[in-house]
């Protein structure tokens, strides 16, 4: 990395945020993991359909990379994408809503799971073909800068992060991506969520080169890097030197985070494929064990004050998921709403989702959906 | 003989019994040997053919589609699955200007034996990235054949001709299907490529339906009967070629027609037949062609609004309503 | 004052007048820039408004197009150029899977305005898989808009609209029209997306055209004067949304209907329309309406097999005599 | 490059075929040059139609490279496709037909310039969309290896080589077939005619890394080398070493090959994107003329022998020309024949083109197309 600006930081000089930020963060993993367990209860349960992917294990990649992040740094990702909306500050119960096909959900109950969106909070998805949201990535990125350098006359800002799996990586639009994001210099980190499997397929069975997935980036000349998952500090320091360096540089990266995903790939999964001892030496590293730990050992945080939150955590679910369930199953009008942005023929045009909507109203605004 | 077997396990029959016979086919696509299937339809293959004839594939559709119609060039036949039709997009190229055209752009050099399988249409909940019903997107396009079986037994049948076509054939199954039972003889047999079924006769309307919407439409016709509208449901079992013979045939008795297509109305399957039957029929239908379509919005996941949205049995009844000028 | 411009300066103007109004538009494509765009479509462009908004692309179609589309989440307005709509196969998931839908996977959080355009049919002895008519294939689609314009007047008009609309539009252009002039206003106007005009009266038999088909016709239509049939030429211009109350009110008057389509006949926009104009006009229609299309092929190289492949003025003369049982 | 199998020369060991190899080469190569030159004549005098892209300057890629292979070891390429289909043995009389759209054509004329097919002699086309070949010529190495040991039993024998162009290296289609090629060990060479050019485009305009494309090989743990292709030894000599390696041990390899077209992209390309300068550059590289100083420097042959050549392949080639002038316009019978394998509907079957046919008539077969 031949960072030329000044104000970088090498990872490991990039300072531990403060015990706010960290429980913070804390915070985060626990309301990602209790959501996730309640979804799976939920899914049981026949209160949401189709396909839950959940993030259990993976935590610390979103919380991390987010939190090295602006607030106003697009970010996107594919359909296992519960845990970057919530720590891009999704409510819960709007999650919740959204799996359980409610006029409340985010996507007004019509995207479900696969599509978590959340563009007040630069969330853009929630995306369910393997790969395509590579080039949408690009297209974040390649608007932020457009914004910032043709339109305002500035410099660039902002850096988009697209986050991906190790399966996707053998999808050609990936690569255009890629390759598209070199040539016009976009600032954007593909964050590859490397836990090693494509639904049953071990990475190694079908990606060429699967133990090195950062000659992927070879290819295009690009800045790459492997960093360990399982360590919220440890993926925070990494990205923000990563971040900053695409902010100053407007540069792309691909970035290779080792991690594991706890459960099946979706509900249906008897992971056959992989041992009880592969999966207990993962969970031995669940990362919010491992912050837990440093924050008791550093003396930041007690048990006590853990288990406090954990259970403040879990109350905070529950009620997000009860208000999830009194929320109406969308009218059968909505079908034929958001179809088109104006309205002809049986399309009645668009309007934004009752939560955003709302927070306008709260905020002053028109609140129409324009 | 005749056992009762699932509609995954008669698709599973028919690829294992010409594997057995013919080297030159092999199974290709994601998780379909070590995993057994993403929907079990290849469950036991990988043992029975090993890695060699059944053999996982990367996220890589329109690569491992295109590696297979290469390899028909040099006289395999390869079945292809697409673990939805709705990751099939990312390899239009390949399936469209590929498969079907070779035999033509080589002025008869190279045919394309290749069958093309998978999931089509709503799966439940699945959203509108992954519910589609290609029939309508890809059947515009000559050269292919199409099959859509509604039942084991067509769908063993269709697809042992689908692997023993010189052309290739997209195979249509619906998720929603794979479960069910029925009954498979033990002999061999083979259901042929364009021959429709009557799957129920009936004297007042004639309601033409594809794959899954069979059951649709039966359960509107048992309603409609209790009003005294005796429908006639035609099983269309292939969609290219269309037995538009037998649609005629019949709608000549009815001089009513419905079409059911899960599809979306605009450029779809249903508007074909629409068009056909009033080219065919126009001295004998007694009303126009009346259609039930998916509605046409992209696939919402809520289950309320996905039911609503799709060719159900009320929507169906309706339209032979209207139709039979019963409304 | 109306000039008289080529086909492809009405889309250059039509672009690089939106550009100068909205900083947010941008043009992307293959050649589009440097080299002055493959079909010279964008001349000059580059020097206007400079390399950061008209954009040279690798032949990466999914990848542009798809970033294009993720450019709209943060209101940009992009127009990606296909060299051929026959490339954007590669590009059919982006185009067709998310373009169409994020609006509705989104709850209507973000729509899509964006515009997609380039040449679409046959150029002239280009084979079969650089031939495509993607109306057929494409139009299948909620979600999306789709404009073929004939001449430079609506070309310009409908390029304007489509730029200006919130939603995204497929721009159907024929390189066989690229060079045709026409006249087209000094002043500032638009062609709104989904409204037909009549381009020849007549009272004896409706013919439904989209884009270059449109002068097909209207050979026919000189034609068929001679033998006594006066001709309505429809020109559809927009094909999602479909005017159907133009096509419903000619043929009221004439009683018969002859649609003409460019592209393959199977679930067809020529199925489409025959289907809807069965339905409306049923009690008006004197014959089943009759379809010309291309024929049923993948398009062929040789001269002569490709012109016998188009809908070309024979087959309409023999179409709307059949129709009109003066065959 | 690891080769474990003893019988592999390293390229500067393979010893230089001796002279009537050599003329071959020379043959071949003023061959596809004349046929080019014939072409475009025939292009502006309307003889021919569509798009056309000639070869001239490449010759030595297509010549050197197949010179290294076996007859049986099937070639793919994209649309510019002449030189392949000559060098593979197509008689230049059918190629014209084929691009007058004659019925005498290797594809009847429905397939044109684009799409020369000559399967007897395991040349696959032909193929217009920019990348999708190289899917089918990953199926090719498939089916061959598939062949030899899954149905016959025994071990893989043949090699594929894929033509593609370097703008070809930017669609995703490549990039999922070479991995594939990699994780299934296929025999397969993709030959990356690198022009320069994709178009107007340079490739280092719209290809990271477009500087050194061996590159694209690493993200596959692909084996790679950049060759010279202006010469024609030189392209045999590296192409045999890398053929019989692939050959020993059933691996793919990604050679990049030096290359300058001397023509526009298609016929109505001006040029403009280049200087005279280095195209007069280029011009004194001529593959022909390097290989004609070789002989008659190495005193194989003599001025006055090549001049002979060059005359004789020039009336070879106008007489093909005229032959194929003559040669029927398809009957509109054929625009539904080789649609569909079999007769339905408005279809009539298929059959194999007319010189096809003849051969295996005088060859005593059948002659049916079956
Ligand atoms: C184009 C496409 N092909 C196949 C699928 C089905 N599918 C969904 S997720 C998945 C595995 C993806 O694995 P990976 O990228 O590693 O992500 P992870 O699930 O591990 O987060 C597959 C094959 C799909 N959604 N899209
Ligand atoms: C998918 C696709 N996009 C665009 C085109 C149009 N096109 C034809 S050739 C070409 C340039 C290809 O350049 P390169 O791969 O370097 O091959 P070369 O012409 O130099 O042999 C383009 C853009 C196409 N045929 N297919
Ligand atoms: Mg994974
Ligand atoms: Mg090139």
């Amino acid at each position: 990395m031949t960072a030329t600006s000044t104000n970088i930081l090498k990872a490991h000089d990039v300072p531990i945020p403060d015990v706010d930020v960290l429980r913070g963060w804390l915070l985060d993993m626990l309301r990602i993991r209790e959501f996730e367990v309640r979804s799976m209860q939920a899914y049981q349960n026949k209160l949401a359909g189709g396909f839950l992917h959940v993030y259990n294990g993976q935590e610390a990649v979103a919380v991390g990379c987010l939190g090295a992040m602006r607030p106003t740094d697009p970010v996107i990702t594919a359909y296992r994408d519960h845990g970057h909306a919530l720590a891009r500050g999704l409510d819960p119960k709007i999650g919740f809503a959204e799996l359980f096909g409610r006029i409340d959900g985010c996507a007004k109950g019509k995207g479900g799971s696969m599509h978590f969106f959340d563009c007040d909070n630069y969330m853009f998805g929630g995306h369910g073909i393997v790969g395509a949201q590579c080039p949408l990535g690009t297209g974040l990125a390649f608007a932020t800068k457009y914004m910032d350098e043709v339109v305002n006359g500035g410099r660039s800002e902002s850096v988009t992060a697209c986050f991906l799996g190790d399966g996707a990586l053998n999808q050609g639009a990936v690569h255009e991506a890629m390759n598209l994001a070199a040539i016009y210099d976009l600032p954007i980190v593909f964050c590859v969520e490397n836990n090693r499997y494509a639904m049953g397929t071990a990475i190694d069975r079908c990606t060429a080169s699967g133990g090195q997935i950062t000659n992927r980036a070879v290819a295009f000349g690009m800045e790459a890097r492997t960093i360990r998952g399982m360590d919220v500090i440890e993926v925070y320091r990494e990205m923000k030197e990563i971040v900053d360096w695409c902010r100053a540089e407007s540069k792309p990266f691909f970035l290779d985070i080792d991690t594991y995903r706890f459960k099946g790939h979706s509900m249906s999964d008897p992971r056959k494929y992989r041992t009880n001892e592969e999966e207990a030496e993962f969970e031995a590293h669940d990362p919010i064990g491992n912050l837990s730990r440093y924050l008791t050992s550093s003396k930041l945080m007690t048990e006590e004050e853990i288990k406090a939150m954990s259970k403040s955590v879990r109350s905070e679910i529950r009620e997000a998921l009860e208000w999830a369930k009194k929320s109406p199953v969308p009218d059968m009008s909505e079908l034929h709403h958001d179809v088109y942005a104006d309205t002809w023929g049986p399309y009645t045009g668009t309007s934004l989702p009752r939560y955003m909507l709302e927070k306008r109203q709260a905020e002053g605004g028109s609140g129409d959906g324009a | 003989m005749a056992r009762e077997i699932e509609f995954r396990e008669a698709l599973r029959e028919a690829m294992s019994e010409e594997m057995r016979v013919d080297p030159r086919v092999f199974l290709i696509g994601e998780e379909v040997a070590d995993y057994d299937g993403a929907y079990k339809v290849s469950k036991g293959m990988l043992e029975e053919f090993g890695p060699r004839r059944i053999i996982d594939a990367p996220i890589s559709e329109s690569g491992f589609a295109g590696m297979g119609i290469g390899a028909t060039m040099l006289g395999l036949r390869p079945i292809i699955e697409f673990m939805s039709w709705s990751f099939s997009l990312v390899a239009a190229d390949q399936i469209l200007n590929n498969a079907p055209k070779i035999l033509y752009m080589s002025g008869g050099q190279l045919g394309c034996p290749i069958v093309f399988r998978g999931n089509d249409g709503a799966g439940g909940q699945l959203g509108s990235t992954h519910s589609w019903c290609v029939e309508s997107l890809y059947a515009n396009v000559p050269g292919l054949k199409m099959v859509i079986p509604s039942n084991p037994y067509d769908a063993k049948g269709l697809m042992k001709s689908a692997i023993r076509d010189d052309n290739p054939v997209f195979c249509l199954e619906s998720e929603r299907l794979l479960s069910i039972t029925g009954d498979v003889p033990e002999e061999e047999y083979v259901v042929p490529i364009g021959k429709a079924v009557v799957r129920r006769p009936g004297s007042d309307c004639t309601i033409v339906a594809f794959g899954r919407t069979v059951y649709f439409c039966d359960e509107a016709a048992d309603e409609l009967a209790k009003e005294g509208i005796d429908c006639e449901i035609l099983d269309m079992r292939s969609i290219r070629p269309l037995d538009l013979d037998a649609i005629v045939e019949s709608v000549r008795r009815t001089n009513y027609c419905v079409v059911v297509d899960q599809s979306w109305s605009f450029a779809s399957v249903g508007s074909e037949v629409a068009a056909e039957v009033h080219k065919a029929c126009f001295d004998d239908l007694d009303n126009h062609v009346h259609r039930v379509h998916n509605d046409d919005v992209p696939a919402p996941y809520s289950y309320e609004l996905e039911q609503e949205m799709l060719p159900n049995a009320r929507k169906i009844c309706e339209a032979v309503r209207a139709a039979t000028y019963n409304a």
